[in-house]
């Protein structure tokens, strides 16, 4: 188990120069054009006398070096900073009003598209060369190539305003909103048993997860498929067989192993799943993180946009961190 | 005395888009009890294919298409799944060419025999794990082995751990696939001695090796297959001291080895094309002795001396 | 059969299993109407995509084949038009970063060493973050043009190809027959360019065609999120956001063909990258 | 006369090790693959290496032809030091010492034709201009058996079948007219019919361009047909050394006897030397003798002291306790 | 290992609750709430009406910053007026300023002193008193943090001190005719003690006196409002306001069909408010905005732009047609502006129509005298914003381009930048001619003027526009005593502007509610300001 030990703890070192990369192309590709958070928040009615003073109060007049070092220096102290517009909240206090949202929306589009890659992707591979087969690969390669907003449009075209039976935008239903806890929605209304609230959320989920699962639920039916018929095509399974180990064991045997490399992709995935969260939540209207980041963009609000984008990266270091945990877990080659 | 297996008229092919692959092609083989049976051929020459045809374990594109295999007197062809299942691994164990990704990865050893035994016999965990440690010894692998996963173990451990697998439930006969050809000679010869001993347990035992030397070494008689068919068999002793058939020939004189003084000769041509094979006997582009008939017309099947040999050399 | 010799001709080496071959084929067919649409738009479209040409908020009819839009474009027209940009930011965006990816690639898996190890890490901590959104922090630093699109597009694909190119020569490099062309006493350059380089071709063309499907995806996105063109220059991504606020008074035509035009234009892609990859699957090889 | 001498060639593997191990310093670890070999080869001699996998004997062939970094020791071709030449110096060298891969499926560049396989060391030692070149190698493949050699040079490796294609290796080894050659478990992989006429191939140019090999093989059996001088290596070292018939008729090493007592034949001796377990881990070995943990007839001596190689030039051993047996 | 292990485990437990709520979902929802029979599961759950009386509002702004010292938007401000206060206020409905807070004022030293009296009763959500010294400390604090607004204050107030506990008082910098409607706007409301003293407060939801209080208020999800039981006026008609927030238009719209907000505010767009006054079930009232669009002229000097002649800027404002505009754009939800003082506003005179709208021949004959005809076209320039005024600037553009080019002796460019860029790039006199808006902070003509026109106070334009004439006239019109003085000034000042015609106004913005049938008491006026407490 050592040797597990000291892999997470490699895996989790990598994790500080992966972010300061990130960091700093964030960082100086947000200072390279015109623009500037102050001058796009108050426009110009204010006089240029105030408009200097407020510049020169978030430290914009220093130069671009002693503003990275001090940022980068205030990072590894936990230290986000503010938010340069509006009200210059701590920026991690913004993040945290946004963050709950896209992670509920991404748990839920992963679990979709676990779901739906992993019926599909093992459907294809056990009637491998069927017609069923066939459909199953054009599934994976059209979900691919599925254009989110397009998508979701076309969903809440369908059930939206043609059927009229779904929310089209929004976390949850006015004034439904459950005890904040977690801030995820679902896990705070079964947390509190609040039931309505359940429900709404669980409807506002639906479309938007539905969307973001689909799209990226190709990549886990090829990959199962794939997975899946080359350790079909293993000796051990074929050794399996000769033994007379009956067919419900083997294709459990047989999912395991074909598990492994899914496994790795969930980790990739999740950064896949983030940038198509930004879309999804810009068709319906989710209040998380991707539309705080395109709205801060737009403002030029350094410091938001720097934070989100630490953020992210922290978030998919973390993730890829977990999977490989849990991929050590399954896997005993790596455990010993 | 009734033979144990009996293959009759057996024909595998491989559907594949350039046609039909006549891997095994219309064979014919006997085994008694307690018999230890080498086949022998080049690669390609439908002796796997032979062997997973016994165990019915073809899968698409590949068909037995005709033929019977009688096995303890039921033809296993005839059984449906889950019968055919009962037999695997009960009445024939197999053990297959490379231990290296012949074990389930993910798997305990010890876990695996559990598995292999409560498949077919109803005992307890407890008593399963135990008999699988039995099992191990009994190959020469220290008890404790069962806990171990198949990466900790060398490719001659793992060989002998798929053999205690395939000797689980004590079948009563035992396919072995090339069990040694992935091992060092020293590992090779100790895997040997657990399957001879085998047969002096009542176990019948099929070898299918390319290495001539070595099934005419261990085992009581030998086939020897080209191009789907069989082309001779007979006493071990006999056939290598006097070859019937000139392939067989021909191979014995292509072998180095290692205490004969001699030096080795070359076998024109290459194996044939099982999708497009030459008319005839399928040797005769490389036969020595080939003769206008063999152009044409396949070769009978002949005993000489108490020995099969399919060769117009010996016709009628 | 032209397109069939042409995919069979660059896979040379391989035994070419007619599933794949068929998937090559409807993708090519695919990008190939594309882009005689935008090679041919002054010709097939039967308006100005900028100009007044029809009623306002007219549904599909025999004037106007996909209706128009809120100023009575036709969008038939701008469906047309609105190729161009997309192949072009997408063309040009994989070829930049094929040309930066595999080179870099190349020489860092080849060479090994410190600086790989660097390069390394910077183009996995790239690879890791969800590529839309570095792609959307360049784009709307950048501002919106064609060429900036290119810029922001093609540094994300970068790693792609990088990543590909160096685990493929750090695979090849330990090959035989490069060991074959060493022992015979072949320089460094030589090796890359005769024994490594030809061999990452066929990958080189798998990746750069799904990665142009990821591309036109990640371009529609950025276009949808007004990163790439600025009013009334058609493009698909584009269009789609202007139809948008007409969801609820059920103008769908204004989304529907836009929008269905990226997914048959990605899928084009798709289908050319997945047919190769399965003509070019490991194992394939006689 | 020495074609090829080898010093005490030594190669250490470091033992892949996480980022954190190495920050934190852990003691390197090494896998001695070569440990300390020793030997000669002669103007037209055939030198046969034996040994289980792993025991090094390819790590000496690779060294051999420059692949691979002796750690320790030096290599002499014509009695001049080309341990650690390099460059242009090392290429000059390389035209005379080439290699023959185990596996002919992998040796070849699956994107370039045939023919270019065999004309590229001719332009890269700038021995022929392309069209000599190609004449040259066409010769070459019809020398090798594949006729005619127009057609053969612009196919593709994949057209060619496993035999051809280990034609074209050697075609691509002897076309440089080396006076050594590293043949390393050549014909291991090809089909047992077709192998008889790999080795005559072999032996073929080893006659005609009075060629220096080592034979670099698993089984004993080719080991002894084609040898001129046999060496039996285990873990890194070589245990036992000499003629043929010296070596496999009167065996002094126990591993030696433990092998020949193992070789399938027609006619099987009655040798029976046992050997107990596994192989021991090649990083941590044990003391003394290297074999002792396998050997039926170690002594305490065995378990303190590592033998070295001595004997005569016809046969020498590294054993404290030399069997004392003939084979017929 | 424990980092790791805990990360699975909470990522394990959170998976298999989520499984779990999914599986609940599965069962008839909680039939005791509703028991309506087919009823889709709560996908329009009416806001309970049993209990107390509630209106939900849907809009896409945002509260950015409840404090008065930095908010600086429209909605904030608009909250802000229904959960404080200032001394006096809009009559509603109407430009009439009325006391609120304040009993009285009186004006002392020729209007450089004003002296307010408060009323006594005066009490914040909670309870606490509200005295003079909270508007001072309010006031002061408005003018310490100097945040984004506090120019509203800084430019005009030297110094606030109380008298006594009932009395505040003003010393300006100089006179200002206006200043009453300077103390109607958010920094000047008094603000609840828990305000931190020197320090922007964002998420502070003490409030001030006002007839609501802040119950709830997650970010961009929801604010909930509930009547203040401490309000010296009359109780709220409506005791609970849910405001909703939507990211765009589209939801929004979808939100008031669907029945899940009461009201749609602001923004929907022109074709979402054209299709909704369909609805049987909605009533969409309209009224007048003070909202403008104009297009600015760079007519800075020191540039090389064609625009800095004048004849250019005429033939430019005479080629727009801003019915065409309003139709093709708006679907007619605008107005057609030709001042840049409002209609509806005293001194409005609509100058730019005597350059008619299309007027090509007009538009022609300016241009040739700056030496541009068919051959030799104008090359323009035309910038324009994506998000900042919403989806259809893309199409203002677009249609501007195409009346422009309808001369035939202009070719237009457009261009685009993002906010922040474009704001930059304003402020640096960069853009040939630009697209902007404008809000009025006060209701006042100088609001519409000087920060356009004045030398030095008109950062707004886009380029230094300087006449020490105009100058002269903003100056007087801004002090002089009556507003029938100050009109006539106005009227100079906009004969000038058409004259210059540094700007050309476009549009006035009008105002939409989009509410369900039964909803009553909406009442809105030219500050724009929505009542909630008039809501019925």
């Amino acid at each position: 188990m050592a040797s597990l030990k000291a892999y997470i703890a490699t895996r989790a070192l990598l994790v500080i120069p992966t972010v300061i990369i990130l960091l700093t192309l964030v960082f100086f590709i947000l200072r390279i054009l015109p623009g500037d958070p102050i001058a796009s928040m108050v426009g110009q009615k204010v006089p240029p006398e105030v408009l200097e003073k407020l510049r020169e109060e978030a430290g914009l007049n220093k130069p671009l070096i002693v503003q990275y070092v001090d940022y980068i220096f205030n990072i590894i102290h936990g230290d986000f900073g503010r938010s340069m517009i509006w009200g210059k909240r701590p920026v991690l206090s913004e993040i945290m009003d946004r963050f709950p949202a896209t992670l509920e929306l991404t748990i839920f589009g992963f679990i979709i598209s676990v779901i739906l890659g992993v019926i599909t992707g093992s459907v294809a591979a056990f009637r491998r060369g069927s017609k069923l087969d066939a459909s199953m690969r054009v599934y994976s390669i059209l979900a691919y190539s599925l254009f989110i907003p397009w998508f979701g449009m076309v969903l809440q075209m369908i059930f939206g305003v043609y059927f009229d039976i779904l929310p089209i935008g929004g976390r949850i239903s006015p004034g439904m909103e459950p005890e904040r806890i977690t801030s995820l929605y679902v896990l705070d209304s079964i947390i509190t048993l609040n039931f309505k609230a359940l429900s709404a959320s669980l409807i506002h989920l639906f479309l938007p997860s539905l969307t973001l699962g689909i799209v990226l639920s190709g990549a886990y039916t090829r990959l199962v498929r794939n997975n899946l018929i080359d350790v079909l095509s293993q000796d051990y399974i074929t050794a399996y067989r000769s033994r007379g180990v009956k067919n419900m064991k083997i294709v459990r045997h047989a999912m395991k192993n074909a598990f492994i490399p899914v496994i790795t992709l969930m980790g990739l995935q999740f950064a896949i799943l983030l940038a198509g969260a930004v879309l999804t939540e810009t068709t319906f209207s989710w209040p998380g993180m991707g539309t705080f980041l395109l709205e801060r963009i737009q403002y030029r609000d350094y410091n938001s946009v720097q934070g989100a984008i630490v953020f992210y990266a922290l978030f998919v270091a973390l993730i890829s961190l977990v999977v490989d945990v849990i991929y050590a877990l399954i896997d005993p080659r790596i455990r010993y | 005395m009734m033979s144990l297996l009996e293959i009759r008229n057996l024909s595998t092919y491989y559907h594949s888009r350039r046609g039909v692959l006549r891997a095994v092609d219309m064979v014919s083989l006997s085994l008694d009890e307690r018999e230890f049976v080498g086949i022998v051929g080049e690669s390609g020459c439908g002796k796997s294919t032979l062997a997973f045809s016994i165990m019915r374990l073809i899968q698409p594109p590949g068909e037995i298409v005709e033929g019977e295999i009688i096995f303890s007197g039921k033809n296993l062809l005839e059984l449906n799944d889950e019968e055919m299942r009962r037999v695997r691994g009960k009445e024939i164990g197999m053990v297959f060419q490379d231990p290296m990704t012949s074990l389930d990865p993910l798997e305990k050893i010890g876990d695996q025999i559990v598995e292999t035994i409560q498949m077919h016999e109803d005992i307890g965990k407890k008593e399963a794990l135990e008999k699988a440690r039995e099992l191990l010894e009994s190959v020469g692998l220290p008890g404790n082995r069962v806990n171990y996963y198949p990466h900790q173990l060398s490719g001659g451990q793992r060989q002998r751990v798929m053999i205690a697998l395939a000797i689980a439930l004590n079948p009563t006969l035992l396919i072995a696939d090339e069990p040694t050809t992935a091992l060092d000679v020293i590992v090779q010869e100790k895997i040997m001695n657990i399957l001879k001993k085998m047969t002096s347990e009542g176990r019948s035992i099929i070898l299918i090796t390319h290495d001539f030397s070595l099934a005419a070494e261990k085992s009581d008689r030998i086939v020897i297959m080209y191009a789907g068919w069989i082309v001779e068999m007979g006493d071990s002793k006999k056939l290598v001291n006097d070859p019937l058939h000139p392939y067989t020939k021909g191979l014995l004189e292509s072998v180095p080895d290692l205490w004969l003084e001699r030096r080795i000769k070359t076998m024109p041509g290459l194996p044939p094309d099982l999708v497009n094979p030459p008319p005839g006997c399928k040797f005769h582009p490389r036969c020595p002795k080939a003769m206008d008939v063999c152009r044409k017309e396949e070769p009978p099947e002949v005993q000489v001396n108490g020995r099969f040999v399919k060769c117009w050399l010996y016709g009628v | 059969m032209q397109v069939k010799n042409l995919a069979t001709k660059i896979f040379r080496p391989i035994i070419p299993e007619a599933e794949g071959r068929n998937m090559v084929i409807a993708g090519m067919i695919i990008v190939a109407i594309v882009l005689f649409m935008a090679i041919f738009a002054d010709i097939i479209s039967p308006y100005d995509p900028t100009k007044l040409a029809g009623k306002p908020l007219s549904p599909p009819s025999a004037q106007n084949l996909m209706g128009t839009d809120n100023l009575g474009r036709d969008v038939f027209s701008r469906v047309i038009y609105g190729s161009r940009i997309v192949l072009m930011v997408v063309f040009s965006a994989s070829l930049v970063s094929m040309s930066i990816g595999v080179p870099i690639g190349l020489i860092s898996g080849y060479f090994g060493g410190k600086l790989d190890r660097a390069i390394s890490m910077i183009m996995d901590s790239m690879y890791a973050f969800p590529s839309l959104i570095l792609a959307i922090a360049i784009a709307a630093v950048l501002g919106p043009s064609v060429v900036n699109a290119v810029v922001a597009i093609s540094v994300v694909y970068v790693p792609t190809y990088f990543r590909m190119t160096r685990g493929q020569t750090l695979s090849l490099k330990s090959r035989l027959f490069v060991e074959a062309a060493r022992a015979a006493g072949a320089g460094n350059l030589r090796i890359m360019r005769r024994y490594i380089f030809p061999n990452l071709v066929t990958t080189v063309i798998v990746v750069f065609s799904l990665s142009i499907a990821d591309a036109i995806l990640t371009e529609a996105g950025l276009s949808f999120l007004g990163f790439i063109v600025t009013a009334p220059t058609p493009d698909w991504g584009f269009d789609l956001s202007s139809g948008r606020p007409y969801l609820p008074s059920g103008y769908w035509w204004m989304i529907t063909f836009p929008g269905a035009m990226v997914m048959i234009l990605a899928l084009g892609f798709a289908l050319i990258g997945e047919g190769l990859s399965e003509l070019y699957a490991p194992g394939r090889e006689r | 006369m020495e074609i090829i001498k080898v010093e005490g060639l030594k190669k250490y593997f470091p033992v892949q090790k996480s980022f954190l191990e190495v920050l934190f310093s852990k003691e390197l670890q090494f896998i001695k693959a070569v440990d300390g070999v020793s030997f000669t080869v002669k103007k037209g001699e055939m030198l046969s290496l034996v040994g289980e996998s792993g025991c090094g004997k390819t790590t000496v062939g690779r060294m051999l032809v420059g692949l691979e970094e002796p750690t320790e020791g030096r290599i002499y071709f014509k009695e001049r030091d080309i341990t650690s030449l390099r460059g242009e110096k090392r290429r000059e060298i390389q035209r005379h010492i080439q290699i023959i891969f185990q596996d002919p499926y992998a040796s070849l560049n699956p994107r370039m034709k045939i023919g270019e396989h065999i004309t590229d060391p001719l332009l890269i030692h700038g021995i022929a201009t392309n069209e000599e070149a190609k004449r040259m190698a066409i010769e070459m493949l019809e020398r090798v058996g594949l006729v005619p050699g127009e057609q053969f040079y612009n196919r593709l490796p994949y057209q060619l079948s496993g035999g051809q294609r280990q034609r074209v290796a050697i075609a691509r080894a002897m076309v440089l007219k080396p006076e050594f050659v590293v043949a390393d478990e050549a014909v291991s992989m090809i089909d047992v019919s077709l192998r008889a006429a790999i080795l005559n191939l072999l032996m073929s140019f080893k006659e005609e361009y009075n060629l220096s090999m080592l034979f670099i093989t698993h089984d004993l059996s080719v080991a002894k047909l084609v040898g001129d001088r046999i060496a039996v290596m285990y873990l890194g070292k070589i245990v036992e050394l000499g003629e043929v018939n010296e070596v496999i008729h009167k065996p002094k090493h126990p591993y030696t006897a433990a092998l020949l007592s193992a070789v399938p034949s027609f006619e099987k001796r009655d040798l029976r030397v046992g050997i107990f377990g596994d192989v021991s881990n090649p990083i941590d070995l044990p003391p003394g003798c290297r074999y002792n943990p396998r050997c039926p007839f170690a002594k305490d001596e065995c378990r303190k002291a590592e033998p070295e190689l001595i004997g005569t030039d016809r046969h020498s051993f590294a054993c404290h306790y030399p069997l004392d047996i003939v084979v017929e | 290992m424990k980092g790791g292990k805990k990360a699975v485990l909470i990522l394990l437990v959170a998976a298999t609750l989520l499984f779990a709520g999914c599986a609940g979902e599965e069962k008839p929802a909680a039939p005791a709430e509703t028991p309506k029979p087919a009823e889709t599961p709560a996908a329009t759950p009416t806001p309970a009406p049993a209990e107390e009386k509630m209106l939900v509002i849907g809009v896409t702004d945002k509260v950015t910053d409840m404090d008065t010292a930095n908010a600086y938007d429209f909605f904030t401000w608009e909250v802000m007026n229904n959960v404080m206060g200032g001394l006096y206020r809009y009559k509603p409905g109407t430009t009439e300023l009325e006391p609120y807070l304040a009993e009285s004022y009186e004006v002392q030293d020729s209007g450089k002193v004003y002296i307010f009296h408060l009323r006594k009763d005066l009490k914040f959500a909670d309870g606490t008193p509200c005295t003079a010294q909270d508007v001072v400390r309010s006031i002061k604090r408005v003018m310490d943090i100097a945040g984004d607004p506090s120019w509203l204050v800084t430019d005009f107030v030297e110094d606030v001190e109380a008298v006594d506990d009932y009395t505040v008082k003003f010393t300006l910098k100089t006179p200002i005719a206006y200043f009453l409607s300077l103390v109607a706007t958010p920094p000047y409301f008094p603000v609840h003690p828990d305000y931190k003293a020197n320090e922007i407060d964002s998420d502070q939801t003490a409030g001030g006196v006002g007839p609501y209080k802040i119950s709830k208020w997650v970010r961009d999800q929801e604010l909930i409002l509930e009547a203040n039981p401490n309000f010296f006026g009359d109780a709220p008609k409506t005791p609970k306001i849910i405001i909703r927030f939507y990211q765009d238009a589209t939801t929004l719209r979808l939100a008031i069909e669907k029945g899940e907000i009461d009201i749609a505010w602001r923004t929907l767009t022109p074709v979402d408010i054209e299709s909704l006054k369909k609805s049987e079930n909605l009533q969409v009232v309209e009224v007048p905005g003070a909202f403008i669009r104009y297009l600015v002229l760079n007519g800075n000097e020191s540039t090389a732009f064609p625009t800095k002649d004048v004849h250019v800027r005429i033939g430019i404002a005479a080629a727009i047609d801003r019915n065409d505009l309003n139709q093709r754009v708006f679907l007619g939800t605008m107005e057609p502006l030709y001042s840049l003082v409002p209609i509806g506003m005293w001194s409005y005179k609509p100058v730019f129509k005597d350059y008619g709208d299309g007027n090509i021949e007009l538009a022609k004959q300016h241009l040739a005298m700056a030496g541009y005809d068919e051959n030799n076209k104008l090359k323009l320039e035309l910038w324009w914003t994506p998000t900042h005024y919403g989806d259809t600037e893309k199409d203002l553009a677009q249609v501007i381009k195409e009346q422009l080019e309808a001369t035939g002796v202009i070719e237009v460019e457009l261009k685009s930048a993002e906010w922040s860029t474009y704001v930059d790039y304003a402020r640096k006199s960069a853009m040939m001619a630009s697209f902007f808006g404008w809000y009025p902070d006060y209701l006042d003509p100088d609001d519409y003027t000087t920060p356009f026109l004045k030398s030095g106070s008109n950062r707004w334009l886009g380029y230094p526009y300087s006449d020490p004439g105009m100058d002269e006239l903003l100056e007087k019109a801004a002090t002089a005593p009556t507003q029938e003085e100050r009109t006539q000034y106005y009227e100079q000042i906009q004969d000038k502007l058409k004259e210059d015609s540094p700007i050309v106004p476009l549009l006035q913005g009008k105002l939409f509610v989009v509410a369900k049938k039964d909803v009553k008491g909406i009442i809105l006026d030219p500050t724009m300001l929505f009542r909630y407490y008039l809501l019925e």
